[in-house]
């Protein structure tokens, strides 16, 4: 049992993950059905910020600080970036859904029933562990990704980063190429 | 009722940040105290860089409204509260309207976990440096709003110079930081951490700074956060963003009173911001020089002893001018006022010379102190520098400042673990 | 050098010295082939100025005149030339560059016009304004009231 | 368009054609610009931020200067002069009164040869200075703008002295000077020349080896001799191209043949090289000023100029070195006491047109510091 969660029970746990959920949703929603695209831009922004605190729930603050440094912080202003320099009177004039929305709909209805069935197959189990156990100990959290990620013994996914990483590189090359004719 | 006293009260005696204690009463006082000791500092600055800046440039800079322009910054605050609040035509209205909030949400919330002293920080995160360069990222996104929604091309230039400008930077930046937070796992007893006061205990217990860890590594890697931090500011001589000789003032050029203020709020206090980050990583936060040198009760009482000193100096300096000010009748308002701030200053120090005051804020003050050099030092670029070209500022930023970080970051590595690496060289060549 | 092309054009060239500066009075038709031996030849590489004159009373009403320098010798000379009003003359901007926005001044102000210049438009006076300034018969006090009231909304610019 | 021989070929850069489509960006600088030193609007064509063409709208200060002097007589014109090129007011003075008193065949005294010398090189000095705080202060650097200031005013303040004004002079008259050199007027200016010697170490020493500086001026609005004698460019900006000429002692006017300078001169015709020679231009400046007041006679201060002038038929055209190049006039004469037609020729107008080619495949930032360069007053431009 950790001394810490002890001293400091979570405060009104349910309020700040309903919320926080709400938000999350709302801004999904918002960012397929906005026709500006720096609107839904934004809206994607405040959805990965939800997340981020969704994962401070979790106790697991350093997921939340690299969501937030990559994802809010560098991935959308690249994103924004784009998004200014196309022109957004034309997109407005666009077509928002194309004829794909049905093969959309039946993906997102098979991924919310995986998620239903995960749920209830799980509850009480593996999904929402009780009070107390090593995860939730935030100080640990930091070095804990290390170990799983770096370590010689404990580690499963260093062969997986250091794909995932090589794989951006490659991403990273091809957009040069194809971008600058003359490098 | 007593319940609640004794809830506010129990904390005093802690050894830890509100936040760990968990003590909301006092967590929200915290908030409150850096909210207005932060707004504050930023009026304070302002009036401070217009002075020294002055001086600089030999003039006497403001001079009318206060003795010695010391009511501009309030004159200024009015003004610009009272300023028509214009939203340009073709502006996108909501974006326009949100983006100088994003940038004053980013810019205070990373003074969360800004270690003031041991126990004097909001909170105390674990993962603290990394929430502190995330939440400060996320100000690229206000500006690059800001520029887009004004509708007009010199933002929109402006807004793509500086984000482009920020995010290559912050690599650097990170890469700096980084180096830094190895050192605090590098020796025989302390465990890395991410936690800023994490960071400065790890000073203290290693018994240097860690700008000089590794001669030279230290030095360099802090000197890379310094112009690193310059340019995450938008600040002379990296301040393209805002070059007004070229983009009359880059993003924020259609924004005025309230939400412009904001934007002149927002950039102070990431200076502030990021002059904490480089106190806290490199010049050992807190701690007063030599902590474990000087650290007999004798020194620590003549330590303690300096806020107060320096207060009275300045209430001294007040004097001194108000006695110099002339002998006019029209100066007669103006040398009352100098010499009523003279007597709020000594007043401060004579306070913090007494014993449970003195205790607890040595350690604000000398913070503050180091913080308030790297501010000298903006107003001392500023004043001295010519702007850089935006390309030659990406090329200081990817060519110059992030290899050396790698190779300052593999460096220091070695460095930290030459004593394992020289045992393993042993074991595979020693046979 | 001004009998050899005495010699060589005629009554078309005139070379004449007042208050010790030489001038070259020639004729229209000479012009762009004159300028070209002027520059080519005589390395008269830099061109000074091109302005205009305008005698409301003579039957050719302007003179052009460019003002030559050359490097190399340290000399300065004009060449002058008479055209009528509404003549156009050859543009010097293939053998001057210079000539581009003093060519398009010389229009704006006094409605001659160059053929072959590149961009010729008006260039300190607004594009849409009427009548030519430095011509003798446009008064100090005259202005296109017309361009002054649509443009900037006011009865006179005056 | 343009002959190739007599310009060297632009390296014009056309965006590359990617998928993405280079953006073309069409900006308006001006006239309502910090940087634009007046009233000048420049339209920029830009990828990106990489200038792929400009074009200069002026006009805007146009007043009709040669219309208004040929409705004044050649006395009421003098002052009109002043307000063209208004940071070197003196040397527009110098050039008109010397461009008719040829046209009427008389000399100002040599007194008053020295007196203007002394003034129009104080002058040189006072706009070279403002020049030099303008163009850091577009670059980036504040502080210059406050020392050059400082140091002007001393220059301004002995105009004061002399003629009451400081910045639309009117010094000089034709035929000579209207007033004698008050009292002191050698010493003040030989203090002037001790208090500003260091003041400009100091300015060099605030620049020339600042790394910043030199990044952003080496190479930055490369302009070559050949193209700029093809454009008329003239005044430092020529010399900084490697060309050595200087109409003081190429057509020696006023008494400069009898001062011992140098002229300055640069090899790569960029922004930096132009910093050095206006730099070292100063520094002569002070050379000939010293010289003038060391040898300054006595006598009269005014040739013999008839009360109403009517200069013979005929036509005359008069340059001089003003700081910013050939400053000329023509003036053509009908026997009365107007002039027939006063043509300017402004330095300013001249080099301005050089802009576009020395701007092109540089950045935005870039055509600031040209700007500066150029050093333009767009009341000479326009006129």
């Amino acid at each position: 049992m950790n001394p810490q969660v002890a001293a400091n029970p979570p405060v009104a746990t349910p309020f700040f993950f309903y919320g926080l959920a709400a938000i999350m949703i709302i801004g999904g929603i918002l960012v397929i059905t906005r026709k500006n695209a720096v609107h839904s831009a934004m809206a994607l922004i405040t959805t990965l910020l939800a997340q981020a605190g969704l994962y401070l729930m979790l106790y697991a603050p350093f997921v939340a600080g690299v969501q937030i440094i990559l994802y809010a912080g560098g991935i959308m202003v690249l994103f924004l970036f784009v998004i200014m320099l196309i022109s957004i009177e034309r997109t407005l004039k666009e077509r928002q859904f194309n004829k794909q929305w049905l093969i959309g709909i039946v993906a997102a209805g098979a991924l919310g029933g995986l998620f239903i069935a995960v749920y209830t197959t799980t509850k009480g189990g593996v999904l929402f562990p009780p009070v107390g156990r090593p995860s939730y100990v935030e100080a640990q959290n930091t070095q804990g990704v290390a170990s799983l990620l770096f370590d010689l013994h404990t580690g499963t996914y260093m062969f997986a980063f250091e794909i995932a990483s090589l794989l951006l590189l490659v991403a990273i090359i091809g957009a040069v190429v194809m971008a600058k004719k003359r490098i | 009722m007593h319940d609640l006293i004794q809830y506010i009260q129990s904390y005093l005696g802690s050894d830890k940040t509100p936040g760990g204690a968990g003590n909301i009463f006092w967590a929200t006082v915290y908030v409150l105290l850096v909210f207005v000791g932060l707004s504050v500092a930023v009026i304070a600055m302002n009036w401070l860089e217009r002075k020294i800046l002055a001086h600089m440039q030999v003039r006497l800079g403001p001079m009318r409204v206060g003795p010695h322009g010391l009511l501009q910054p309030i004159a200024d605050a009015l003004k610009l509260l009272l300023k028509e609040d214009i939203i340009p035509e073709g502006a996108d209205k909501v974006v326009f309207w949100v983006a100088p909030f994003i940038v004053v949400l980013a810019a205070f919330t990373v003074f969360v976990v800004v270690p003031f002293g041991p126990t004097h920080a909001i909170t105390d995160m674990n993962i603290g440096i990394l929430f502190m360069l995330g939440v400060s990222s996320l100000s690229v996104l206000g500006i690059v709003t800001a520029g887009w929604a004004s509708n007009s091309h010199y933002p929109l230039i402006g807004a793509l110079r500086s984000s482009a400008q920020m995010v290559s930077y912050e690599v650097a930046m990170g890469l700096a930081v980084v180096s830094a937070i190895l050192m605090t796992s590098l020796n025989e007893s302390s465990t890395g951490t991410l936690s800023m006061i994490g960071i400065v205990q790890a000073q203290f217990d290693q018994h240097e700074w860690f700008l000089f860890k590794f001669f030279p590594l230290g030095i360099i890697a802090f000197v890379i956060f310094a112009i690193a931090m310059v340019a995450e500011t938008n600040r002379a001589p990296f301040d393209l963003p805002e070059a007004e000789s070229e983009l009359t003032a880059g993003f924020h050029t259609e924004y005025s009173g309230f939400r412009w203020s904001l934007f002149f709020l927002a950039e102070y206090s990431a200076m502030i911001a990021v002059s904490s980050i480089a106190v806290t990583l490199w010049l050992g936060g807190w701690l007063h020089p030599f902590p474990n040198l000087l650290s007999s009760p004798t020194w620590e009482l003549a330590f303690s002893f300096i806020p107060g000193l320096t207060f009275l100096f300045l209430g001294a300096l007040c004097f001194y001018h108000t006695a110099r000010m002339p002998k006019h009748p029209l100066f007669r308002i103006q040398t009352i006022g100098l010499a009523g701030f003279g007597v709020v200053l000594a007043l401060i120090g004579v306070v913090l010379f007494i014993p449970a005051v003195r205790d607890r804020v040595g350690d604000i003050f000398w913070f503050s102190a180091k913080v308030a050099g790297f501010m000298y030092l903006y107003i001392w670029y500023r004043g001295t520098f010519p702007r850089y070209r935006f390309d030659q500022l990406m090329k200081v930023g990817w060519k110059v400042l992030l290899p050396t970080g790698l190779a300052l970051l593999i460096l220091t590595a070695v460095v930290g673990m030459r004593g394992e690496l020289l045992e393993q060289a042993k074991g595979v060549f020693g046979r | 050098m001004v009998a050899k092309y005495k010699a060589e054009y005629g009554s078309g060239l005139n070379a004449l010295t007042h208050l010790g500066q030489n001038y070259l009075e020639v004729d229209r038709s000479l012009i762009p082939d004159f300028l070209q031996l002027l520059r080519d030849d005589e390395q008269f590489d830099y061109c000074v100025d091109v302005t205009a004159v305008h005698y409301p009373k003579r039957e050719k009403q302007f003179d052009v005149v460019w003002i030559l320098y050359s490097f190399a010798r340290n000399e300065r000379i004009r060449v002058k030339t008479q055209i009528a009003d509404g003549e156009s003359i050859p543009s010097a901007v293939p053998i001057w560059t210079t000539c581009n926005w003093l060519e398009r001044e010389v229009y704006d102000m006094f409605g001659i016009k160059f053929e072959g210049h590149p961009d010729l438009k008006r260039i300190l006076l607004p594009d849409g304004w009427k009548g030519y300034p430095l011509r003798k018969d446009y008064g100090i006090l005259q202005q296109d009231s017309e361009w002054v009231q649509i443009n900037l909304g006011i009865e006179s610019g005056q | 368009m343009t002959d190739p021989n007599t310009l060297s070929p632009l390296d014009l850069d056309t965006p590359d054609k990617t998928f993405l489509d280079a953006n073309e960006l069409v900006i308006n600088m001006g006239p309502q610009h910090p940087a634009t030193h007046g009233v000048l609007r420049v339209i920029l064509r830009l990828d990106g931020e990489k200038v792929l063409g400009l074009e200069c709208v002026i006009g805007y200060l146009h007043r009709g200067v040669e219309k208004i002097a040929e409705n004044r007589t050649y006395t009421m014109f003098n002052p009109y002069v002043d307000r063209m090129d208004y940071v070197a007011a003196v040397s527009n003075g110098l050039g008109y009164c010397e461009a008719v008193e040829k046209l009427l065949s008389v000399e100002a005294p040599p007194r008053a040869q020295y007196i203007r010398v002394i003034l129009t090189e104080l002058n040189r000095i006072a706009s070279h200075q403002l020049w030099l705080g303008t163009h850091a202060l577009d670059i980036g650097a504040i502080t210059p703008l406050f020392y050059t200031f400082r140091d002007r005013e001393e220059i301004l303040k002995i105009f004061e002295k002399y003629c009451g004004a400081r910045l639309t002079t009117h010094a000089f008259r034709i035929g000579g000077l209207q007033y004698e050199a008050y009292d002191g007027f050698e010493k003040d200016v030989k203090a002037f020349c001790d208090f500003v010697k260091p003041k400009i170490d100091e300015y060099e020493e605030l620049l020339t080896t600042n790394r910043i500086w030199l990044e952003r001026t080496k190479n930055v609005g490369v302009i070559s001799g050949k193209d700029c004698i093809a454009l008329g460019v003239t005044g430092p900006v020529l010399r900084a191209s490697g060309i050595k000429w200087d109409i003081r002692k190429a057509l020696p006017y006023a008494n400069y043949k009898n001062f011992d300078f140098e002229i300055p001169t640069g090899q790569n015709g960029d922004t930096y090289d132009r910093y050095i020679v206006r730099m070292i231009e100063m520094r002569q400046s002070l050379r000939i000023i010293e010289q003038a007041v060391a040898g300054i006679p006595e006598g009269p201060i005014m040739a013999k100029v008839p009360k109403v002038m009517k200069p013979p038929v005929g036509e005359i055209y008069h340059s001089i070195e003003a700081p910013k190049g050939e400053l000329g006039y023509f003036i053509v004469s009908d026997g009365s006491t107007q002039p027939y037609r006063i043509r300017v020729r402004p330095p300013s107008f001249v080099n301005l047109q050089a802009l576009d080619i020395m701007c092109r495949g540089q950045l935005v930032a870039d055509v600031i510091a040209v700007i500066g360069t150029l050093d333009i007053v767009l009341g000479e431009v326009d006129r």
